[in-house]
Order: C-alpha cells, then structure tokens, then sequence
C-alpha cells in the first residue's frame, strides 16, 4: 500500500515538476521579448523614455538574471503562492486573477464531470443487452462524442440562445447586477451557468455511456456472471455485479478523461465568454502573458493532479484487485 | 423572479427600491451599457498609464485642461478657461473658477503644475515633453505659466488636451514605482463620473451630481451609470448589442453594415460606406535598410500593385475607406496638397507597377512571372501582421496576391504579436502593416510617426522602417514649430513633406481605419450622426478619444421612452 | 476518444476463425457498412471534390452572406466565399490532419504500447512514468502554448503536435494487450527460431492484435480530428488553407451566428461529426465483429 | 551434453521488484545424448523455470548450465541444437498465421539459402518422421489441427535443426489420452536417434514410460533423483512416495501414502547436498541415517 | 433413480450449419451414484453437462428429455429451468478459478446469491462446509483474488453445493491440475457424496484413470453419442466396445516402460459433428469394423447396467 502511493506520489512529483518546467521554459525560449511588446503599447514615443521603461520592466519581471537564477527564483516563488504579476491585467497579481476565475470553472466542471460520468454509466449500463434502447443510446452516444465541443455550444448558443432567447449567451452573471448573496443574483448565476455546462454536460455524456455499455456487456460474458446464471441468480443480482465491476475501468476512464475534459472546458468558456480559466488562458494567450499563462497552467495541472490523485485513491478503495496487487505480485 | 435584468425595470419611474449608492442591479434605463476599449480586465485606474487604465479613467474621472473638436480643429476650454502665448516661448493657462476634486478640495494650478511635473521621472510616458519645456510655475490659484526652450507649439497643443490633471494632495510623495504602475484604486478626479465597482468583466461608473460643468459648460452626461463591459471577442460584443445588452459598442464588428441595413436597431455614424469616422491610418511599413526596399522606384510599384478597394469592400465589407495617398486623415483634409498628389500620388494600376519595375531594372529573368533583384537574385518578401487579426490577415492576403500580378513575391505570414514587435522594433522584417498613431489636432504627429530621426538600435513606437531623411526630419521639426493658428504656415510646410514622402514612399498609406461605433437605439438616442441636425461628435469612449469629443457625446444622450 | 479504454486483454482465440467469420460478420454489421460508407462518401467528397469544383477556397466571391441556393449549395461567407467550396477543401485538411495526427499518435503509441508491454521490467516502470506524465498534463493547454509561441501554423505541424501529445491512452491499451500476448509460447516459439525483439514486435505481436490496432487507428484518427477542430476554433489553426474547424473559427470569428448566417457554421460542425461520428460508429461495428461478445445474438 | 551446476532462479516480485521468490535452488543434473530425463513435480515447483533457463528465455541468476562443456549462450548458434516444445500446443502457433510458419521461420533463421522446392522436400521428410501425412497438414490454419497434430509439428520442426537436446515441457498435459501415447512413443524414438530430451511433466506414469533418469522437484529444489527404475522402484523420499501414490491408475484406486512431515529439505528451505542412497540414486531427505535432524 | 435423460439431442446453431453435439444419449444416474463421463475431446461431454443445467446463446434443445428425480426438466426453457437450478442442479465449472465476482467478499458473494435466490443464509452450515473442504472461516471475509487457485476452487465447490442439489456437474475440474492436487479434490468431491450433500454427480473428465478412481459408473461417449457405460470396474476391466478398449490401451501405467511394452494410440480422428455419418460414428478408427456398421448400432444392454453401442459387442 505504501509502496504504491509512493510511487504513485513519485510519478505525480515528477510530473508536477516537468510540467512546471516546460511551462516555465516554453515561453522563455520562443520569440519575442514581452518587455519590448510591454513598451510598445505604452507608446512612449520618446526612445529614451521607451528604453528607461525597457529596462524598469525587466527588472521588474526579473527578466535581467541569468536564466537559471530565473528558474530558481520562479520555483521560489512558487513555494510562497507567488505566480507573479500578470502582462495583461497590469499590475494585478497573477493568484488574485486565476482565484478569480477558478471559481466559475470549478462551478462548470465539477457538476459537468461528475454529473456526465454518474448519467453516462447509469444510461449505458440501462441500456446495455436491451436491444430497443441500446439501439437508441448507442446512436446519440456516438454523435454526441463526435461532436467537437465548441460546435455543440455554438449550436446550444444560436438555438437557445439567439434564437429562441432563453438563455444568455456571454458572461457569468448580467452586467446590470453586481455579486451578492441574494437569491435573484444565485438565479441569475444559474441563467447564466445553464448553457455552457449543458454543453459540457452533453459533449461528455456519450462517451460514458458507450464506454459503460461495453464494459457491461463484456462483464456480462465473463465466468462470474455465468456461474452465476447456471446458479440461477436472477438478472438483477448479474447485472449489479457486472455494474460494479465495469465501473471500475470507468474511474480509470475518468482519470484518462480528465485532460481532455479541461480542454473541453476552455473552449466552452470560449464560446460563451464565461468568465473562467478557459477564457484567461486565451487571454493569457492572446496577450503574450506568460506570467498569466504559467498561473493558469500551473492551476490546470494541479487540479488534474490532484482530481487523479482521488481517483487513485478511490480506486483503490473500491477495488480490492489494485489491493491485493499492492502487497506484492504473489497471490 | 425573471432573472435577466435587459428586460426588468424599463418601465420609466421605477423608484428601484435598492439603494443607489450600492445597487445590485442598475436599472436599465439609467445605465449605459459600452464595450470595445477595454480588453483585458479594468487593471489600474491611473491616468498616467493612458494605455491600460480603465476606460474612462481620463474622461469620465480625470480631465484635462482643454478638449479637442475635430471637426473645427480648434482647443475647446475645459478645466482652462482660456489659454494664449504671452511671447514666443511662454504659455499662459487660466483655469476655471470653482472646479472642485471628487474629494471636495479645490482644483488650483497646482496641481497642473504638479502633473505636468510628474513627467520629470523618466519612466512618465511624457517625460519628453521636458525636453523642451523649461519651467512651468503656479502664479496663482487660476494661473499657469510655461516656459519653453523650444516651442513646438503642434506638440504642445497636443499636451494641453491630452494630459489628464492629477490632485497634487493626492499623489504628492508617490513614489516613480507608484506613479507608473500603481493601480490608483477608487481615482479622485474632477470628471463627472466617480468609480462605483468593477470586476474582472466590467467597470461600473457612477455619475457625479456635483460636476462642475453642469454650471460652467451647461452640460450635462445623461446616464447615470456607465457599464464599460470587457471585450472578450467581436462575436460576444455584437450578440450583445443586438440583444440589446449594450448601447455602445466600439468594436469591430464584421458585417456591421449587414446590422445597419438590416431592421435591427443599430446604427453607426454614416447610413451608409464607410458607416464609420475615421479613426486611423492603415500603413504599409516597408524596411527600407534591405533590398529591394531601399529603391524609392520599387516602393513606388509595390505601392501601385496594392488593390486597395479588394481589402475595402472584400475584407471590410465597405466599413473603411481607402487612404488618400498622404495618409492624412480625412479631417485633415485641407492639409493634403492635392496639386503634390496628382503629381506624385499613387493609386491601383498594375500596368504602371509593372511599367515602373521594368523601369527601374527589375526584370522577371527566369519566366516565373516574378521580377528579380537588378543584380538577378530572387526577390522574396514578406509581409507580417500579427496572428489571430484577422480582417489584417485577409488583408495581406490580398496584398500578396495583388502584389504577384505586377509581378513581385510576396508571402503573407502571422507570426505571434510578440514576436512581431521583436522583429519590428530590431528592423529584422520585409513589410508589415500598422496604425498606432490616431486621430489628433495635427499631421505633425503623423510625420513623427513616419519620419523620427535618429534611428535606435530599438526603434519600439516610431518610424518603424528605419528611413533616414535628415532633411525630411527637419521638415517635421520645422511643423512642430509653426504656431498651431497660422494654417497657411502649416500647409506649406506638410506639402513639402507631402512631395518628399510621395517621392521617395518609405511607407505606403492603405486605408482609414474606422473609429468603429455601434449603437442601439433602444435605451438611449440622439447618437451622432452625419444624418440631420444629430451630433456630429465622435461616438466613442475609446481612451484618448474622451476629450476628442467622446465625452460630448455622452451630454447628448437622451434617454428613449419608449 | 472514447469506447476503447481499457478494455480487458481480448480472446486471441484462433483470430483466423474469427477473420474467416469477420467477412461475413462484416458485410452484415449495419454499423460498420453504414459507418463506413458516410466515411468513404466524405473521404471521396474531400478528395475528389476540390478537384471538380475548383477554385480556391478562400477566394473572395461578389454576393457575400448569400443563404444556400442552386448556384452555392451551402451559401457563401461573408466574404462571399463559397462554403461549399470550403467545405470539401475542408473536408480534405480534416481527413489530413486525422491521418496524420492519428498515424503518429498510433505509432508512438504503438512503439511505447509494444515496448513497454514486451520488456517489461525497468523499461515498463519508466515508460509508464513517461505515458503517465504526458497524460496527465493537460496536452491542450500544451499545445496551445506551444503552438501560441512556436508559431508554427501548418496542418502538418498541427498534426505533429497532436500526435505527439495524444497516444498516452493507446500506448496503456496496447502495452495491456501486448502484455498478455507476450506469455503466449508463440513468442517464445520465435525466440526459440531466432527472432530478436523487433521481429517478434512486429511479426507476432502485432499481427495478432491487428483488429485492436485498427481501431485503436481508428479512435485516435477521430481523437485527432476534435482536437484539431477545438484548436482551429481558438486560433492555433494553420494559417493557410481552410479546414473545417477553420471554418468554424471564421464563423464564430465573424459572428455569422448573431447575424443568422446558420449555413456558415453548421455545415463544418456537421462534417466533423459526421466523419468523427461514422468513424466510431465504424469502430463499433468493428469491435462487434471481432469480438463476438458483443454481437447480438 | 547438457550439465546443470546448483542452478538458482531467482524472480523479483511485488512492485518495484520489492520481494523475490526463489523458483529453483541449487539445481544439479546432466542429460546425455540418447538419453531422456523425466523431470518431475506439481505445479509451481519450478519445472518450467528450469527449462526456460536452459533455453535461454529466462536469465540464471546462480549456479551455470553448460552444453558440452560451453556455457550456453542463447542465441541462434545455440538454437541450433537446443529447442523446446510446450505445453500447450495451441498458444505456440500464432493463430493468424498458417501453421507451416514455424517451419518458415526456421528457414529464414537458418537456412536462407536453401531453394524453396529443396525447403519443401526437408520440411515433408520431417513431417513423415513424426509420423504425419504432410498432405493433411500443412497449409493449414492451427485451429484446423489437432492438438496432437500440433505438438507433433512442433517436434518435426525442431527435427529440422541440428538438434542435440530438446526441452518438452509438459507437452501431453493438454492431449487427448490417445494422442498423447503418440507424441511419447515420437519422443522415445527420438532418442533413439541420439538425442537428449528433457521431459517435464507432473505425471509419474509419464514419467517412467520415457525416462532413463528421473529428477523429482519440489519447491524448487530436487529431493530425489536417479535411474527411473530405481526411483520408482524404491522411492526412498516420502515426496518421492505421495505422489507416486496420487496417480491415478486404471486397475488400483489410489492409495494412501505417508503424509510429508516437515522437514526443512521439504519445505525447500534448507540447502544441502543430495545423499548417495544406492549407485545412481541419490535423495535429500530427513528418513535417511545420514540426515542431519 | 435420479436423473433419467433419454434421447437427449442438443445443438449448437453455427454459420455452417448445426454442431450435432449431442445425438440422441440417454442415461440414467442413480442415487447416490458418481458418473464418470469420459472421452475423447469434443465428443459431447461440456455440451451434456451444460444441457443439464444452462444451455448457452448458441445451444438449441432438439429432443429427448430429462428426469430429475421424476419430474422433467424444461431444459430448453431458460426461465422454468430457474427453479431447478442451485437447488436441484448445481455445477462446479471448469472455470473455478475466474468463477467469483473479484469485488465482492466471499461472504457477502454467497449472502447474496442465497437472498436472491429466497433462502435464508444458514451461517453454520456454511461454516461446517468449509470445514468440510478444509478452508479456514476467514476466507468468507476475503476477497478471491487473495486466494490460492486450489481454495477458491473450493470455494466454488462449497458454494455450489451448499443447497444439497440433487444433482452436481463437475466439467473437468481437475485437468488444469497436477496429480496430488487431483487426487485432493477429487477426494473432496468424492466426500460430498458420501456426506449425503448431493445426491447424485456427473464428473466430467477425459482422464480415465481420475474418473476410475472415484465414479461408480463410467460412460464413454464417442462424437456425441453414448458408446460405452458401465460400472468403474468392468468397462476398466472388460471393455466390449473397441473404443474404449483402445482408449484404455493407450494408457500408460506407472511402471510401464517403452522399451518394454510400446503403447498405441488410436489412429485417426473423430469424425466432424457438422455433418456426423451415418452409422457407427467410430467406423472409420475402428479395427473391427465391418458391414453392418453401416447401421447406427443401438444402445444393448450387454450385462447388468452394462450397455454398450457396437454391433460388435
Ligand atoms: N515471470 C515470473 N515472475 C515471477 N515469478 C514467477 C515467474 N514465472 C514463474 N514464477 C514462479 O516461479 C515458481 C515456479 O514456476 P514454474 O512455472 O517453473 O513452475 P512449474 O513447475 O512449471 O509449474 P506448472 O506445473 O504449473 O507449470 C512459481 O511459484 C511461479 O509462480
Ligand atoms: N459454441 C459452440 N458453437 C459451435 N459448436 C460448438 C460450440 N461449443 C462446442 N461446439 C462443438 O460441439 C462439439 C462438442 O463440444 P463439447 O465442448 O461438448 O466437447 P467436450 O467433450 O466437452 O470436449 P473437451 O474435452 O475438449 O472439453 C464439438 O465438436 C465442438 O466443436
Ligand atoms: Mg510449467
Ligand atoms: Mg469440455
């Protein structure tokens, strides 16, 4: 048990640690000084204004140290919660923009994750070896994954939202209100929350569902499930243990998944101008902000660390063959 | 209840039981919904950084000594009664009586001296202008007076509308770090608008009921509220405005023209093409340190190989006019010498590019259709505009393809902005597009743009091709020295420079870009309009723009009743 | 992306029965013939149509945000680019990208999947620590980076990129797979015969998946045209050409929803699923001829 | 020929290769040419791993195996006169691939140069040899031959190299009681022809039909080996003895033998070297005068 | 008498054609009595076992029926055969090893198959079962990954009979084992019976000498039909159909040497089941064979409780 979450913790840290470098290397090395882009939107005509503002800008991101004091430093940093100042929104603290948006983009996922997981699997198990609705979920399962994700908010946005005019299409909350704890306010959160997490919701619905109805259906064909037919157990029972057993690739899924589902959720966020992750990473993107770019980064892989790490432990709760096999090889 | 506030509270009366000073909802028809300046969250609210601070920091809180009319060309007071040059290098201010600070405390020549003194640290954006101003001394409450070592009157001219006034109380021992990139939060200025809350996606401002110029300019901004919303893309900014979320919307909206012919309740300053005043100069920038574009012969053919009515009507959909080959602005109209231009000007011929190539010794030797290099190498530009714009995009793409039918190689390509900015300002590219200066009381700050000597091994705002005219430069020095009211004096100077730039075409002028302006009718009315008696101010609340008339227009607001 | 996790080691029994039976099983899967066909249509739309409508797809036309008719299908931009024209040239770069994104992914998969899962040992932990590390950073966010900054804008470089990042999940799935087969005394049988590693990988090993690797293929090639779209729709798209994300970036980028041009983004939107879609629905078919498990009976 | 010297085996278990189990321990016997050696014991004793080791699939972590004298070196020099046949006859053809192909891999590996038509005559003469009508055999998938037909292909095969030894482990546990009289009277006659085999198998009576000499496995460890005859006429081990008695034998129901009490040699825990019991008979056990306890 | 099957045909539907698995057997099994069912490798043996109590997708009940205890089984009904399954059949599958759901503890396994199944959980009995195998009472709170092959097949054996069925199939369960853990389990099986927990038993094995050692009766079947059934002792000791009397020759005994004595397989192979011939199905193997094997032979009753199927008998 120990060994395996240690090395689980091994493979975490040290996927923590590349990611952060690359992260942090990726946009020192490529073309293009933010500094000079910094100055040139200032438009300081004067050329020794421009160069005096150069060089306080670059101190000022510690951009004049010797590479790697930089790396050191940003790992420093780091370790106090410092993500350093964004580009974009100057002079804002990179922390104080992402801890501003994380909660949108948690209040989008989390719901859509778990809700799309719990749905899926109980639809594809429902449907499983039943001839009439399997031949009903397999269908939309397979459109609704084929579908990119920004095409269904786009189809959810025009439909919904332009045309029929039931649901805003930008923002997270009306630019008439201000947050507040009111009931109105948490109503119009909601309007504002219904699209981009339908869309979300949907685009990962199907794929559980087809994932689910395969495993049940070869959890079905397995020996346990006929003993315990010849033992006559009825339907039910089979299917429950089927169920149980076929979820638990489904976990394992979901940690696959959850790559994929940020990504998902950025151009959602996109999509529907809300106001989280999603859309700072494009701002950051779009703006040169690696400061930004590395917070929200940084955040993303935290967060699927982390999410993994759950999952890693709930498996193993769950299930006592991942136990057995941490006590050593021999059965 | 009915969550979306668009539609509650219209009904005119509506007491709006929530407490003014600290609404939760603003009511809708009070409030004035904008975007389009603002496209990164309202960061700082310091007028000093007139890049980045909040739309409406200068403007709406922060005001200058005087406004600019476009359209008259001519200073309008606004916190100076009145100003004048007592000699050739002194300049009088005399400021308004009874202009109090959002704080209550008088606004005194203090505090004008204290601003313009700010830009004594070098890292003030204006920190220039020290260059040339000896001393500026309060002489009393009311009175400023400034000497110059040198006078350019076109640049000062340019200061006295531009510079925000800052209370000196205020930021009186702020520290050059402060000063520069300190957020200035919950600003005290002496507009009609006070700071009220803002968020990641939106600034709120709260009108003043104090303001001075409801007594002094008998003028008064209609909403009580401004909501300047963050863009987030085009596409959001016109759902917004059709679903009449916004009045104002200064974006660039692809196929606004579409909005206004169609029955949606949108309307921009023109009916009809461009739709738009225009704002800016669309440039080509050719690096005239590398071959072949160091040859005024071959800028001049590339000039006249540019199908500049594709970029307009294809990529613009008629929203920008195409430029008058000086590059002026339109309403710098009397200062195109038009008699320069006939003679010198350039316009769409691919025969005369293809006549002044083979001219010149540029020949296609291999048969591919391309002219070579006079010494036989192979030309091969290209042209560089930043990612992700996409109507420039289009546009070079254009230029390219127009460019290869007089015979000349021509590859699109998008770097990132960054790296764009990198190569522009070290001069390591062939031909890109800008148009970072604006609209201003003079073409003197166009020639800057174009001409400024001496090159720097960074050339990070300015004359972006590295062309070297000594002579030209001193004609711009020699504008920003004639008296801003001695027009002729002025004409006769710009034409000179006109036919140099004409000649030798180290940049070549594309199209006007507009100063793009959406509005709904729904909530408010009276926008400018080139239509009828309607204001003919700029419809605008971009930064810089404010005292460009884009305040005014916020007097001529009317609510609509209906 | 999806139906193939990791699905437990299939029944190698006697494949050659199965391939035998797999003709007939084919021809009469309604899922694989009609998944199949809307690919094959697509495919032949995409490669044969530029070729007899012509034209540049980007060209501007004279009858801009013109709503389908006889004389452009599927309307026109406004631009006044014809969006059928577009959309087959479209359709052409999605295919690109999907092979060419899906083959890498496949072949880095399959290297690390047969590597991994035939040596075992030392080589496994650290691949696995490799596969797991490149799973868990969220590639997207990678890519976006990387592309952002690289500024390399070609379908080919796309397609780099996302068979670069995209194969984790294949390369578990077959070092599964191969893991199993490895203990089948056929491999050893071929070590007995001479056979070095690489022989054995690609002459024993993966014959006997075949069915698996195909739609392994198969999932990524649809994996890689989503991403693909998703990155398009942000701007990381390549910058010449069009492709149906393109497309679909354009659309949004020039607002054709709010201002009711639906032909502009519907059709791009369609195409993808539907080759996306077609591709799975394939796959299933597939999965059910192979895997007489899952047929119904 | 072939000489085992204190063979050990060692394998990594658990993760991270955290435990290990030792499979085989100080294993010491010798096969000569002509000659079959019966190796014997229940699952998981360690039978496979010793012939895995000799074929070279499985490194040897102590003790040395030598081939005339040379260490083996796995390879394709050495394959050439080592082969093996398994257990289970349908897992050794790879089931997309005609049967026939282990002939052709064969050919590739070691005679490249042979014509296809001269191939062709080698590989019928071998088919005849085990006893198969080349007609009926090849060109065919494995799942349209039997497993008795398989396992024989599988000896022709190995008969098409310059074969010295051939490990056959277990390779009639899967067989029909009628196929697999077949495939033991192919393996004595290749004995007959010189050749060493090694026969692993669980079943004494196997064992015996074939065998010279009998090593008899438990735990990993030998606890009685020697001339078969004498082996099995008197086991002397109590090991050697239960399982004798565990057969099952058409005309006698099992009978009971002595349980095996705990004796370190039994549980495998102890090393130690094996008592001469009589001439070619030697046993490592706790009854013996000369054992220690 | 337990288990009367008479002219049991079942088989399976294929894309070739029909798999004529079983061919008209009929049988009887006695209380208390072990049937050894032997023969060669698809000859029918799984097909008869599975008939019994859960015929798959594929399998179709042509004709014949089955006696339980006198009652008839609807063993083409797969919901009427629920009534007897567990509690009158039960089966120990080849399959032991994989026969438990991994996720649940043996003991909440077994608690709920016997609730769905609407009998109570008798925790003694239980308990004196596994006694009875000799498995520690721990195991009801493990998991079957943490178990040895050897105990969960016991397990499985526990579980299957904990209802005291009428009838136990045991298909081949000891194959996959070497000889002294054979000889354990089979004595186990051997000690239901005796102990009264099943009635009756159907051991299924291709091994003959296993099946001697512990059935009373033996029957051979030969490509889907019976050839030989008799007591353990006479069909080992006089074998009348040429069949088993090659299949018994072909065993070798301990002691057996080849330079003594060289054993012979049977030549040939079984004939396909797809398209049997008509007449005896050993004919073309058959050393004696003749004429009138030309002629299906019928099931004769040679001896007492003796029947043979050859013309030659
Ligand atoms: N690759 C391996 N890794 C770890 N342990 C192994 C490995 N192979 C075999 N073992 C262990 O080594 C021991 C001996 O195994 P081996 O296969 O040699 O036994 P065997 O006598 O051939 O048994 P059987 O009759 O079941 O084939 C067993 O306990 C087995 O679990
Ligand atoms: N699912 C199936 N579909 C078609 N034919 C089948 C199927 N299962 C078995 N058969 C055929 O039915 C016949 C009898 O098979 P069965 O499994 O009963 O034989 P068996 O005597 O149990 O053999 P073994 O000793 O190999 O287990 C064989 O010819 C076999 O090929
Ligand atoms: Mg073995
Ligand atoms: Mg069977």
């Amino acid at each position: 048990m120990r060994r395996y979450f240690g090395r689980k913790l091994l493979v975490y840290g040290l996927t923590f640690f590349v990611a952060v470098t690359i992260n942090w290397m990726v946009p020192r090395f490529m073309p293009g000084d933010p500094v000079s882009s910094m100055v040139a939107r200032t438009g300081a005509s004067n050329p020794a204004a421009a160069e005096t503002m150069r060089v306080y800008y670059t101190g000022l991101f510690g951009l004049d140290q010797p590479i790697w004091q930089q790396y050191f430093n940003f790992w420093a940093t780091l370790f106090q919660g410092d993500f350093g100042i964004s580009i974009w929104a100057f002079p804002t603290p990179v922390s104080e923009i992402i801890l501003g948006a994380v909660p949108y983009t948690l209040a989008l996922m989390i719901p859509a994750i778990l809700l799309s997981w719990v749905v899926g699997n109980w639809f594809g198990a429902y449907a499983a070896r039943r001839k009439a609705l399997d031949n009903a979920v397999l269908p939309i399962g397979y459109i609704l994954t084929a579908m990119p994700y920004m095409w269904l908010a786009v189809l959810l946005a025009w439909g919904l939202g332009v045309v029929a005019g039931l649901f805003p299409v930008a923002g997270g909350y009306s630019f008439s209100t201000r947050p507040n704890w009111s009931w109105d306010f948490f109503l119009d959160l909601l309007h504002h929350w219904t699209l981009p997490f339908a869309s979300l919701f949907l685009a990962a619905l199907g794929g559980w569902a087809i994932g689910m109805r395969n495993m049940i259906i070869y959890e079905l064909e397995s020996d346990y499930s006929n003993y315990l037919s010849a033992l006559g157990a009825p339907q039910r029972l089979i299917r429950r243990y089927a169920f149980r057993n076929a979820v638990l690739p489904q976990i394992t899924g979901l940690a696959l998944q959850l790559g994929v589902l940020v990504a998902g959720a950025l151009v959602t966020e996109i999509v529907f101008s809300y106001p989280g992750l999603g859309s700072l990473i494009l701002k950051a993107i779009q703006n040169q902000d690696f400061f930004l770019l590395q917070g929200t980064f940084l955040f993303i892989v935290l967060g699927v660390l982390i999410a993994n790490f759950i999952i890693d432990i709930v498996y193993v709760v769950v299930d006592p063959r991942t136990r057995a096999g941490m006590a050593g090889a021999q059965a | 209840g009915e969550p979306t506030p668009n539609t509650q509270n219209t009904q005119a009366g509506n007491p709006s039981a929530v407490n003014p000073a600290n609404p939760n909802s603003l009511p809708r028809h009070e409030t004035l919904y904008t975007s389009g300046t603002q496209w990164g969250p309202p960061a700082n609210f310091n007028a000093i950084r007139e890049w980045d601070y909040a739309t409406g920091t200068e403007g709406l809180v922060y005001e200058s000594l005087f406004h600019f009319d476009p359209n008259t060309s001519k200073l309008v007071p606004w916190l100076a009664q009145s100003g004048s040059w007592i000699d050739d290098k002194t300049y009088e201010i005399k400021l308004r009586p009874g202009v109090t600070w959002s704080d209550g405390k008088p606004f005194t020549a203090k505090d004008v001296v204290f601003t313009l003194e700010l830009g004594k640290m070098e890292t003030v954006p204006y920190h220039n202008i020290w260059e040339w101003i000896e001393k500026a001394e309060a002489v009393d409450d009311q009175t400023v007076k400034v000497t110059f070592s040198t006078a350019n009157y076109q640049e000062w001219d340019f200061q006295l509308y531009g510079r925000a006034i800052v209370p000196q109380h205020i930021w009186q021992g702020r520290s050059e770090q402060e000063v520069l990139d300190g957020k200035n939060e919950n600003p005290v200025g002496t507009g009609a608008y006070t700071y009220m809350s803002h968020d990641q996606d939106r600034v709120v401002w709260q009108r003043r009921d104090d303001w001075w110029g409801k007594t002094a300019l008998k003028m008064e901004p209609k909403p009580k509220y401004i909501v300047d919303i963050v863009n987030s893309s085009n596409e959001v900014a016109m759902g917004l405005l059709l679903q009449k979320g916004m009045d104002l919307s200064n974006n660039f909206l692809p196929g606004a023209a579409n909005l206004v012919k169609g029955n949606f309740g949108i309307s921009t300053y023109y009916p009809e093409p461009p739709y738009m005043l225009s704002a800016n100069t669309a440039f080509l920038v050719l690096n005239t340190t590398k071959k072949p574009m160091d040859d005024p012969a071959f800028r001049k053919a590339l000039a006249s190989s540019i199908n500049t009515k594709q970029i307009v009507e294809g990529v613009y959909g008629n929203l920008v006019k195409p430029a008058s080959p000086t590059g002026l602005l339109p309403q710098w109209e009397q200062f195109i010498d038009q008699s320069v231009v006939s003679q010198s000007g350039f316009t769409y011929d691919v025969a005369k590019a293809k006549k002044l190539l083979a001219d010149a010794g540029y020949r296609d030797r291999d048969g591919d259709g391309l002219v070579e290099n006079k010494d036989g190498s192979k030309i091969n530009l290209n042209i560089i505009v930043p990612s992700g714009w996409t109507d420039w995009m289009e546009a070079i793409r254009v230029i390219s393809a127009s460019a290869k039918e007089a015979g000349i190689s021509v590859t699109p390509d998008f770097p990132d902005f960054n790296a764009l900015v990198d190569k522009r300002s070290k001069g390591d590219f062939d031909m890109l597009i800008n148009n970072e200066r604006q609209l201003s009381n003079s073409p003197w700050t166009y020639y800057d743009y174009m001409f400024q000597l001496p090159i720097q091994k960074t050339q990070n705002t300015v004359n972006f091709g590295r062309y070297e005219n000594k002579e030209l430069w001193k004609l711009v020095q020699q504008l920003d020295q004639v008296k801003t009211d001695d027009v002729e004096g002025m004409k006769k100077v710009i034409s000179e420079i006109q036919k140099t730039h004409l000649e030798e075409l180290p940049i070549i002028p594309l199209w006007y870009n507009g100063l793009w302006s959406q509005v709904s009718n729904t909530t408010w009315k009276n926008w400018p309009s080139s239509v009828g008696n309607a204001p003919k101010t700029a419809p605008t609340m971009w930064r810089n723009w404010m005292e460009l008339g884009g305040f005014e227009t916020l007097t001529q607001l009317q609510p609509n009743a209906s | 992306m999806t139906a193939l996790q990791e699905v437990p080691a299939q029944d190698a029994q006697a494949p050659a029965v199965v391939r035998r039976e797999a003709l007939h099983f084919a021809l009469r899967n309604g899922k694989l013939v009609t998944g199949l066909a809307i690919v094959l249509f697509l495919l032949l739309l995409g490669l044969l149509g530029p070729v007899l409508i012509g034209g540049t797809p980007n060209a501007y036309g004279t009858r801009p945000m013109q709503p389908p008719s006889g004389e452009h299908w599927f309307g026109t931009t406004t631009f006044g680019q014809d969006v059928f024209t577009q959309f087959v040239h479209g359709l052409r770069t999605t295919f690109a990208v999907g092979a060419l994104g899906g083959g890498i992914a496949a072949v880095i998969g399959m290297l690390v999947g047969f590597v991994a899962g035939y040596r075992g040992g030392l080589i496994d932990e650290a691949l696995n620590m490799f596969t797991n590390i490149v799973l868990v950073i969220p590639t997207l966010a990678v890519l976006l980076i990387i592309n952002a900054y690289l500024g390399v804008r070609s379908v080919g470089a796309q397609a780099l990129f996302i068979g670069l990042t995209s194969w984790p999940w294949a390369a578990r799935a077959i070092r599964a797979q191969t893991f199993s087969l490895r203990t089948r005394d056929f491999v050893d049988l071929a070590r007995l015969s001479g056979a070095n590693t690489w022989k054995i990988i690609t002459r024993e090993i993966a014959p006997n998946m075949s069915s698996y690797l195909f739609m392994t293929f198969i999932l990524l090639f649809g994996g890689s045209i989503l991403i693909a779209s998703s990155l398009d729709f942000i701007g990381l798209g390549p910058t010449e050409g069009i492709s149906l994300g393109l497309m679909l970036q354009n659309a949004n980028q020039w607002s054709a929803m709010q201002l009711g041009l639906w032909w502009w983004f519907i059709p791009p939107g369609a195409g993808i699923t539907a080759v996306v879609g077609a591709l799975y629905v394939a796959n299933v078919g597939l999965d059910e001829v192979f895997n007489p498990k899952l047929r119904e009976t | 020929m072939l000489k085992l010297d204190n063979v050990t085996k060692v394998y990594r278990v658990g993760a991270f290769g955290g435990k290990t189990l030792t499979a085989v321990g100080d294993v010491s016997f010798d096969v000569r040419p002509g000659e079959v050696v019966s190796l014997i014991g229940e699952s998981g004793s360690g039978k496979s791993t010793i012939g895995k080791m000799i074929l070279g699939l499985t490194p040897v972590t102590g003790g040395s195996i030598t081939l005339d004298g040379v260490p083996v070196a796995p390879g394709k020099e050495y394959y050439r006169h080592v082969q093996g046949v398994f257990q289970d006859p349908f897992s050794c053809y790879n089931p997309v691939f005609k049967a026939d192909r282990v002939f052709q891999m064969i050919k590739e590996a070691y005679y490249p140069g042979v014509s296809a038509k001269d191939w062709a005559v080698r590989v019928n003469a071998a088919v005849r040899d085990v006893r198969l009508d080349p007609d009926q055999v090849l060109g065919r998938y494995p799942h349209q031959l039997s497993g008795g037909q398989l396992q024989r292909l599988l000896i022709a095969r190995a008969l098409l190299l310059d074969l010295k030894l051939l490990i056959a482990d277990e390779i009639t546990s899967m067989l029909d009681a009628s196929t697999r009289i077949d495939v033991l009277n192919l393996l004595a006659e290749l004995k007959e022809r010189g050749l060493g085999v090694l026969y692993v198998t669980h079943d004494l009576s196997l064992g015996t039909y074939l065998a010279e000499r009998t090593v008899v496995l438990r735990h990993g460890r030998v606890v009685e080996m020697g001339e078969t005859d004498k082996v099995f006429g008197n086991p002397l081990h109590p090991y050697t003895r239960q399982l004798l008695a565990a057969v099952p034998r058409l005309h006698a129901s099992w009978e009971e033998a002595e349980p095996v009490t705990d004796c370190p040699y039994h549980r495998g825990e102890a090393s130690g070297g094996l008592f001469e019991a009589e001439e070619g008979h030697f046993v490592a056990c706790a009854r013996l005068e000369s054992c220690p306890e | 008498m337990s288990l009367r099957v008479s002219d049991l045909k079942v088989y399976y539907k294929t894309l070739k054609g029909q798999v004529k698995a079983l061919d008209g057997v009929s049988f009887e099994v006695g209380d208390r009595e072990i049937l050894g069912l032997a023969g060669e490798s698809g000859c029918g043996k799984t097909t008869l076992g599975k008939s019994l109590i859960r015929m798959d997708g594929r399998m179709r009940h042509i004709g014949g029926t089955v006696e339980l205890d006198g009652e008839e089984m609807p063993i083409g009904d797969d919901r009427r055969m629920n009534a007897f399954r567990f509690h009158e059949v039960s089966l120990i599958p080849q399959y032991s090893m994989s026969a438990l759901n991994p996720t649940r503890k043996i003991g909440k396994m077994v608690a709920e198959l016997l609730h769905s199944r609407g009998v109570a959980l008798d925790a003694g009995k239980l308990r004196g079962r596994l006694d009875a195998v000799g498995l520690p009472h721990e195991v009801l709170d493990r998991y079957p990954i943490e178990l040895s092959g050897g105990m969960k097949q016991r397990v499985v054996m526990v579980v299957s009979t904990l209802l005291d069925p009428s009838l136990l199939i045991a298909d081949e369960i000891t194959s996959a084992l070497d000889v002294s853990t054979q000889k354990a389990v089979a004595g186990a099986l051997a000690a239901f019976r005796d102990d009264g927990l099943v009635k009756s038993m159907i051991f299924v094995t291709h091994d003959l000498s296993l099946t001697y050692q512990i059935a009373d009766t033996i029957m051979v079947m030969y490509a889907g039909k019976l050839a030989e059934k008799a007591p353990a002792k006479e069909i080992v000791e006089a074998p009348r159909h040429p069949y088993t009397r090659l299949l018994i020759n072909s065993l070798p005994e301990v002691g057996v040497r080849y330079a003594d004595r060289k054993l012979t397989g049977i030549a040939g192979s079984p004939p396909s089941l797809l398209n049997p011939p008509k007449g005896c199905r050993f004919r073309d193997r058959c050393p004696l064979a003749f004429a009138q094997c030309e002629q299906e032979p019928p099931v004769v009753e040679v001896a007492p409780n003796h029947s043979v199927a050859c013309w030659k008998a």
